[in-house]
């Protein structure tokens, strides 16, 4: 885990209000694995903000977001050169290991973040990989989607599968999924091994805090932060997520 | 010139004057940013005797300045604590107190047997904010007798240092000071967090699944000075000041209202190095304004 | 759609649910910028009997989102007040309920004897957190007893809506509310400030003079929310949430809350046109949610 | 009193670590007279800051500063077309009238700020305009003081008089005056009759709060925002002005 006074050095728009901000972060990019994610200070909100690792690029690390509140906002307004605050990476990720022949990567909306070192990783494993990536129009699909086979899907229906990402994507030796938790518990229900990227509100990141709280189907708490942010599907009691909250929406 | 950062409080004797809050810091096991030399203590999470789930989420809601948080005291419980933690403990150079809690003073009473004498466990800091069960679910922290009662219980069972962690939602903070000190408390920690609500705009309804949650950080900052200070007036042991603190300009405000040491909560939250920051900066502060140890700073502290 | 924005609270039809907080807008002669329109009501700045000079300098400091004052309840009594703003109140479009202190009870009563019947003067708001000066110096708001016989003083020598506006450092904020509502208030005003204390590390003193000062802003929100939360399910008769609304939503925290109406302080000294923005605010959620009345807005409210 | 949103022109230095600030407030531009201040909302701090308004530009108005604290350092750091939130024009100025034929302004360090505004008046009204400035050095003189006649005075001597501005000042018809409290209290022993902008903590800045007290000889308490900040110098109880605090120590 490194502390990084990170400069920014460019953003790009990938969809209508959604952006790649890269950072140089040396170590976090020499270190960081699918699924992990930094978590960034920045100067209007008082605590940190979590957020996937999207793409390395030499020194730099890429986390791709919109403008949800007062840190998003804040962070896409940022210009080359201003420093943020890096701490990762955090959290245990994908942990792909070598095995399966094909990985199937499912994404919905924001859910995208974890999927291209996720694809690289596999690849880099030997595995074919399928990207399905749901929005709910094509105006909202992120325009970087990459694998061996790209499938995109719509709730309306303007681009690719009518439906969701889930309804869309192929069966593979192995899933790996991000998205709005309705979207991973539909994940669980159709492939319980599938591993998912959950998104909780967070308090330190580290571990400490014990705010990160997922409910386990084998009863009490994980913490998102540090024995996650990556779950086995089956094992997280997603009726007891909260379901009147904004929560993990960002998708 | 060298200056002197030992600070002695409540029975033991720390290399510097601050301390990782408990419920901030985990059993100390994580953090590892944090550059240990800089650490005169440490206070572990909140236990229980009996291991306990928590809440459900949301847990936590950041707040202006400041952060909600209803953890519910999620913990292994004592014989986790003993045989996980404590080993590890031992083994450390700076103490590690154990936040200790119950549902009635019989369960601080036995939490305190069964953890005394263990190896590692370096002292006791009894949270008072906790629901007396049996007497209708008020604070202990809110009543002296209660209070005095929990400090006695604990008392009673060891020889180690004993502190006070106390409640700050109270008309009279100096009463309940005077009310444990008399119990047998060594120290006092002021304060814990306050009870604060956030609501949920589109569901209507708090955004904490467990509806209220304590106040942590800077927001609470002058009300805790003024607490801590009120005890440290009320009071011959000293106290311990916690809330809000983030910079070293912030600890010594503490120092400064009558303080002997101080705890930092919330802060290592946003910044994994704040104690060492915080450390480094009252060293460079004391050692500016020519001050030779941390107890020569000038206090501010009328006496009731 | 169009969405009615008045209330009834405590004896009066406002129209809007949005006021002025005491201390925060002098006596309504200044803060042009403001659009009257918005204005649902007024409380004045608190008033004794007697004329008063209040605290020397400094008398603010700023703090995490928020800021400490210690004015001293600097203000010209009750003859200037009849004298130089009531009769201009009496030609105003909304009501100005006048904040009134004393250091007995009997000086409360005396008080409204005085301003009870004089055009202009709409109402009472009884600030209880005044030190009572016959019993040892202790806010009349920390004790219910205390609490119930002011609000009695003021309640016999008055038919004008009787308001109490509740003190925040108490155990129980319940026992308190239902005191002073069986004492023959109209309603309660949750809450005032929070005792706070900031410290100048170069004098080693507190900055301000008066050494603690009342916290206010958004660092008191979650507390205030509770607070005015707690006093709501405790009572029958309606609360105004008071305490760091600085945006709609911050007032609508309170409303679903369970606050019949608000009051807006600090934000009026960073945004001149904040009580307006607040009520505009409030009427688009109202209507984006389709709701056709502010009292038609849900409420998160179990009873005690 | 007016609340603008005003765009930030430009910045320019005129001592080391002093600033002049300009930025668009066309109706205070028009309206503002030597002595009052503009109260500016930026972004960090939680209360606005009070600054005298140095120089008026067309519809731009300028204030002057260092970097103190948050606010300052934050305001010091904008860029050209970044917003500051100004309210004013604030407080009673000056208040010059025709009659005196010469005035003498005295300024200590940023006691600069309402000056270049008094000198214009005091011009504009037919006076002959003497401006005494004064600052620990040479280095922190600002460089842009004017009038018919300049004196400087530095405290170590490096240039003009060596000794405070009060020192070095001719007697005057009138004498204006603005820098720390504690030359203000020495203006007042020279000239009892000199008006002089006083410095105070301020909550509202529109007379509303009562937190800008300033204690008079008379008994009792005036606003600095509303009554002041120019008072009468003998009217001023200067030995109750708080001298423990780093209070009116800008200059
Ligand atoms: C492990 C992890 C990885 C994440 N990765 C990404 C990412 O790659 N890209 C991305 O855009 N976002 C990601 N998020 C979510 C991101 O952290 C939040 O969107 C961000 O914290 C919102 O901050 P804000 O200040 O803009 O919003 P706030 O002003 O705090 O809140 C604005 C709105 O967003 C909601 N919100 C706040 N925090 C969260 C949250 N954690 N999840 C969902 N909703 C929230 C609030 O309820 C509110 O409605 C991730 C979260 C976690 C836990
Ligand atoms: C009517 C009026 C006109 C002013 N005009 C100018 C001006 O033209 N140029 C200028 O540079 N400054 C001026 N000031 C002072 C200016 O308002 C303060 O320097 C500023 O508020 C400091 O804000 P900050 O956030 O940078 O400092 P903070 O972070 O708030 O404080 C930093 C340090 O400055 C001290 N400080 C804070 N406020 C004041 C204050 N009002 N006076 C003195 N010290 C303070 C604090 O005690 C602290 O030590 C004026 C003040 C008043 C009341
Ligand atoms: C997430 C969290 C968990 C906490 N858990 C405990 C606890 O178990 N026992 C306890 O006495 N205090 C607990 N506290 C209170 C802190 O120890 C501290 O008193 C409080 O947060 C104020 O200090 P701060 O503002 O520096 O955080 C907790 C605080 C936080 C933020
Ligand atoms: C400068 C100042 C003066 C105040 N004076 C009074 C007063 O005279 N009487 C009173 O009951 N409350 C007084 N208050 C308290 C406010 O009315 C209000 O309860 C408190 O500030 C919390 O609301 P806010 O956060 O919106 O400011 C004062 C507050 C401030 C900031
Ligand atoms: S965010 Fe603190 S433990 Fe996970
Ligand atoms: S600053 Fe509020 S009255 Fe002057």
């Amino acid at each position: 885990m490194f502390l990084l006074n990170a400069p920014i050095v460019a953003t790009r728009e990938v969809a209508p209000g959604m952006a790649v901000v890269s950072m140089e972060a040396p170590e976090i990019a020499a270190s960081v694995r699918a699924g992990q994610f930094v978590n960034l200070g920045i100067a209007g909100p008082f605590l940190r903000r979590p957020f996937s690792v999207y793409r390395v690029d030499g020194e730099s690390i890429e986390v791709v977001l919109k403008a949800v509140g007062v840190g998003t906002a804040e962070l896409l307004g940022m210009r080359p050169g201003d420093l943020v605050s890096c701490l990762g990476p955090l959290g245990r990720g994908f942990d792909l290991e070598a095995g399966p022949r094909s990985a199937v990567l499912v994404s919905g909306g924001l859910g995208v973040a974890p999927m291209p070192l996720a694809a690289r990783e596999a690849r880099a494993l030997g595995m074919r990989v399928t990207w399905v990536h749901g929005a709910r129009s094509a105006r909202e699909l992120c325009s970087e989607a990459e694998g061996e086979e790209v499938i995109f899907a719509t709730d309306d229906g303007s681009r690719g599968f009518a439906g969701t990402a889930v309804a869309a994507a192929p069966d593979g030796e192995l899933v790996l999924a991000c998205g709005p938790n309705r979207m991973l518990a539909a994940v669980a229900e159709r492939w319980p091994e599938a591993r998912v990227a959950v998104e909780t509100y967070m308090g330190c990141g580290t571990g400490v805090c014990l705010g990160c709280a997922v409910p386990l189907k084998a009863g009490g708490y994980d913490r998102a932060c540090k024995e996650g942010p990556v779950y086995r599907a089956a094992a997280v009691d997603w009726a007891s997520l909260p379901s009147h909250l904004p929560y993990a929406v960002t998708a | 010139m060298t200056v002197d950062m030992s600070v002695s409080v409540g029975g033991l004797r720390l290399r510097g004057p601050v301390l990782a809050a408990s419920g901030t810091f985990g059993y100390g096991t994580e953090v590892p940013l944090l550059e240990r030399r800089a650490l005169g203590g440490m206070v572990s999470k909140g236990i229980f005797l009996r291991p306990r789930a928590g809440t459900p989420p949301p847990r936590i809601v950041e707040t202006p300045s400041g952060m909600l948080n209803a953890i519910g005291l999620q913990g292994p419980g004592a014989d986790a604590l003993i045989r996980e933690y404590a080993p590890l403990w031992a083994s450390w150079d700076f103490p590690v107190l154990v936040n200790i809690n119950g549902e009635s003073v019989g369960e601080y009473g036995e939490l305190t047997s069964r953890l005394d004498g263990v190896p590692g466990v370096a002292g006791f800091e009894i949270n008072i904010s906790c629901p007396n069960v049996e007497q209708g679910g008020m604070y202990f922290g809110n009543d002296p007798h209660a209070a005095a009662a929990v400090t006695e219980a604990v008392r009673k069972r060891t020889r180690l240092p004993v502190w006070v962690k106390l409640t700050p939602m109270v008309s009279d903070i100096g009463v309940i000071a005077r009310a444990v000190e008399a119990a047998g408390a060594d120290a006092l920690c002021a304060v814990n967090t306050f009870v604060g609500m956030s609501i949920d705009l589109n569901a209507h309804q708090p955004r904490l699944s467990f509806r209220t949650g304590g106040l942590s950080g800077p927001a609470i900052r002058p009300l805790a000075v003024h607490l801590a200070h009120q005890a440290a007036r009320s009071v011959r042991i000293p106290v311990l000041g916690v809330g809000g603190i983030m910079r070293a300009e912030d600890a010594l405000e503490f120092l400064v209202a009558g303080c002997t040491a101080v705890q930092v909560g919330t802060a290592t939250f946003v910044n994994p190095r704040a104690i060492a920051d915080i450390h480094d900066g009252i060293k460079a502060h004391l050692e500016t304004h020519g001050f030779s140890s941390v107890a020569d700073l000038p206090r501010y502290l009328p006496r009731d």
